[in-house]
């Protein structure tokens, strides 16, 4: 069993800002059906670049219907500049924490929000850059590095807490090991 | 708020005639059986009847039955045993939808050497007899297929395999952790060689299992140690929950016949109730060939736990698959090798049922169920997908 | 008639306070801790706790205590593990005195290839480190050595072994089996890889113990499974025995100046009664370096299981060396490993005490005993030639 | 704990005849310290060639003390010739049976009976025949394989039970189990 924090709990009974946005100036898309959770996050920005609503639509477990309903609330109001800054770890403090095996939510939260985000700007988020690693949860070895860099992680359980990679078939284990010893020998 | 408990396949309350057994055991009569004085001896007569016991429940002799710590433990035993005692072969048949004690055993032997055949299941999770009998060959040291499945119920045609199995002289393994107590599971119906229980799926308590081995079977110890189980496993017994274990097996034999039909008409009501009352549901596994106290039924566009945490509020104890699940995403490894789509796999519960259920509690949960599952569905990205495809 | 229980060697009374806290984990919170639902969640905290209580028992931190079935798998487990991670060193050295447990298994190994060095003790039971030294080795992949002995309560220096081995890179382990609870055991103050402990020996149930694993020290799991203790022992956890390990281990904390006291002074008494009353009798081994709890005592002329049988009928539980003992009418392997005369060897008695023994139940055993000794030297035709000597 | 019947365990707690005949008209020894158990058995022989009267010293376990309290009073007023016919299966009879482990102490009766019985026809029994196979307990070849035929010995354990032979250091196991094979393919 999960040792959810109550705000977690709570948040999971009782979503906020569920639903979608029509006309929304931004949306951001993260996760598929075949990976196990995804969130659809819906932005209304008005013209001062101020946050004025956001709204989600999440298939997922219990922490990615909380971490989902935290993000939403937490950028109501922000500007654009404080929105960009919000990280997964905002997200899971806000949320008193997340067991560290359902950490990958929060990741989704802050994934969807950069899509939103860049599609507002109309950037076109760039193409996955890098190789794709693990096939199962679509994960590039760019993405394995830059968590493994960011969040500090040890192992290759780490990173499917993180990233889910790896824990789908396990082929890729071996490879995720590869990638975290490159990136300790560099440090 | 009461619970109701319907994961009976994950593990069984201990019944109260079976604490009664065993409670002397600990702090009273806590003597060792090897002992010479008659206060250890009494309790080696104890554990004598109960082997007696878990031996009549699979139809086998008592001196056939080595108490082990888990089910896991007894398949451990049993394959390591079949390897040694054919050293020179290096090959090893097994189901693609087998438990983590074998499957992961299966896993660990691919690293040292052996090569593992897992036998592919059908979308109903039926058992792919033809490429079982293509795939023996000289090399084969073992077959070890379950006889029920953990995670949908489906039934396997273990005599069948046997048979074919022993045709061609390969000793076979059958992992029966789920099919005893559920189905008639009797030793002498089937060349089987070696096969494996588990009292904490029949009202024993955890931590206490049994392997039986066929008279002329070669076996050789996997717990190495003292005398204990006339020198098969070492360690001093786990008296009380072998006691235990004794009890629950005889238990079983009288629940046996209720758990064919009044376990049966709950299981069915709660299963059709489902189906009818949820749309986009779905069964998981042959519903004719399986055991009469398990359902696994899919809820398309929504995810497993977040069903469970819901009715975990409600006092209902389900499970999404193997209790053994980790931080892992994916839906188990049965669903997946029975290819059931990701948009149902996710969302697939399992209810598993045990003669202490009611058929109250069987209402309480069909009408509990349908306005979690709407919820879901209401925050869910891909139900007007699914809804458009209707 | 009651028990006058002194064979707390072999097995151990489970404490009520043990007991207690197990009860509730049978039938009424009988959820399996794998699973989601609060249910087993909540069983899954408690043995948290109990991990913790083990861990402090030994200085340890919980994630270095895995739970098995018993000491026998803490040791095969240590040691296979061990030599899985050296594969390619095919040296183990251990005592000519260990439990079956260990001394079983490195036969087993011998057979799969191994060379085992059985480091040998003199007639006091102590080890001989110079030929333990001497015998490590670049191919040496392990070194197994148990903290006190079973049947003489005689201590090894687990320290110097431990630093030796550590000095060389060489893993080593130690069955603590009989010292945890007796002595004080602190995996902080010695390089210890790896730790067998048995929870029927401090009162817990028989059928659970733990072993430790230091941080850093790689670890392959011998029953393999599912997810249960971080995936290094699968099979559904034994729940209840858990959790009384865990609050026998807080209990032997509680006990263990009392062991070093009161039973010591028991012991003392009873051993220095038999030596004054019964002629030619003499202690096995090293009575410095020695459990306080344990003697073990030979009578010369007559036969240990006739003695035994005797103070049974007069209600005494005693043994007469490993309680794993089978028709074997050689003496045990440790005494014959002391070169113990065969006059007294086979009539060895050992006598272990507990915090739950009394004075009155030294006295009563002390005042029993002469005259059993007595009636069957009489009829033992070896008895003259023990008179003629003195 | 041994299974020992009523029998057994009253003749262990109370065994007839305990003590020396002097002057006897023969004696019969057998096994040693190092053996674990020894019988030394004293038969007083009238004219007639009546057993007038038995006793027995002996070092043993409870079973080995109760055979020989066994031996003793089946003996006692029997012919020399009825008195050879006494097998340990009748011992073991007397005393309701033993346990499988334990038959070994009604062969030592057995034995004993037959050395005494030499011994007093003046035959010194002819030394012992065949060649040792088990050191520890002093048992050979002939022995086993007497034992193997006469008793119905299946395995090496079972050789253990009735002669002790292998229960030892266990050298010797493999020798023993060439024996039985060998006996078995005779049959
Ligand atoms: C020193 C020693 N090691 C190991 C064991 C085995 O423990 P268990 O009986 O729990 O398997 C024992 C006791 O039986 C022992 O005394
Ligand atoms: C089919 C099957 N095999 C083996 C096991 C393992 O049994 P245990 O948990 O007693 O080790 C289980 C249940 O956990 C099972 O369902
Ligand atoms: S490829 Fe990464 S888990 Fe399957
Ligand atoms: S030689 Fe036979 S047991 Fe030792």
């Amino acid at each position: 069993m999960w040792e959810y924090s109550e705000k977690v709990k709570e948040h999971f009974m009782n979503p906020r800002n569920v639903g979608e946005i029509e006309d929304a100036s931004a949306v951001g898309e993260k996760g598929s059906i075949s990976c196990g959770d995804a969130l659809k996050l819906y932005l209304q920005i008005n013209d001062d670049g101020i946050i004025e609503d956001a709204k989600f639509m999440t298939f997922g477990c219990a922490s990615a219907i909380a971490s989902s309903s935290a993000l939403t609330e937490m950028l109501k109001g922000l500007t654009l500049q404080e929105a960009e800054k919000i990280t997964n770890d905002d997200i899971a403090e806000y949320l008193g924490g997340l067991p560290k095996e359902k950490m990958h939510c929060s990741v989704m939260g802050r994934q969807a929000l950069e899509k939103a985000l860049a599609a507002y700007r109309g950037e076109d988020l760039p193409e996955k850059e890098g190789e794709v690693v693990c096939e199962c949860f679509d994960i590039t070895d760019r993405e394995i590095v830059k968590a493994v860099k960011e969040n500090n992680l040890e192992s290759t359980d780490d990173v499917t807490c993180f990233l889910k990679a790896g824990g789908g078939c396990g082929n890729c284990l071996e490879k995720i090991e590869d990638l975290i010893r490159t990136v300790k020998e560099k440090v | 708020m009461t619970t109701v408990y319907v994961d009976n396949n994950a593990t069984t309350r201990v019944a109260p005639e079976v604490l009664d057994e065993m409670l002397p055991y600990f702090s009273e009569y806590y003597g060792n059986p090897s002992s010479v004085h008659a206060f250890g001896g009494n309790v080696a007569k104890k554990i004598r009847e109960a082997r007696e016991k878990t031996a009549a429940l699979v139809g086998a002799s008592p001196e056939e039955i080595i108490f082990t710590s888990c089910g896991t433990e007894s398949d451990n035993a049993a394959v390591r045993s079949a390897l040694k005692s054919a050293p020179e072969k290096k090959h090893i048949i097994t189901s693609a939808v087998e438990h983590p004690a074998v499957l992961n055993l299966c896993t660990a032997l691919e690293k040292e050497g052996y090569r593992v055949t897992y036998v592919p299941v059908d979308t109903s999770g039926n058992f792919d007899f033809d490429y079982f009998t293509q795939s023996l060959s000289d090399d084969t040291a073992l077959v070890t297929v379950m006889w029920a499945n953990n995670e949908t119920g489906v039934v396997f045609p273990v005599k069948d395999i046997a048979e074919k199995a022993a045709e061609k002289g390969i000793p076979f393994h059958t992992d029966a952790v789920q099919a005893v107590g559920k189905i008639p599971v009797d030793v002498r119906e089937l060349p089987v060689n070696m096969l494996s229980l588990s009292g904490h799926k029949i009202h024993a308590p955890k931590g206490v299992g049994a392997l039986y081995v066929k008279k002329g079977t070669r076996f050789h110890p996997f717990v190495v140690g003292g005398h204990q189980e006339s020198g098969r496993r070492g360690g001093t017994e786990n008296v009380a929950s072998i006691i235990g274990l004794g009890k629950a097996s005889e238990l079983a034999v009288d629940h046996l016949p209720r758990v064919d039909t009044d376990v049966r008409h709950m299981r069915d009501y709660l299963e059709n109730t489902l189906l009818e009352t949820v749309s986009f549901s779905s069964i998981n596994g042959n519903r004719e060939r399986r055991l009469p106290n398990t359902v696994s039924i899919g809820f398309d566009a929504i995810e497993g736990e977040s069903i469970l945490m819901h009715i975990d509020y409600a006092g209902i104890c389900a499970s999404s698959g193997s209790a053994c699940t980790s931080g892992s995403l994916e839906p188990s490894h049965v669903l997946r090798a029975m290819e059931v789509p990701f948009k149902s796999a996710h969302g697939s519960i399992r209810f598993s049922l045990s003669v202490y259920n009611t058929m109250e509690e069987m209402k309480y949960i069909a009408e509990t169920l349908p306005p979690i599952i709407r919820k879901l569905r209401m925050m869910s990205p891909f139900w007007d997908r699914c809804n458009d495809k209707a």
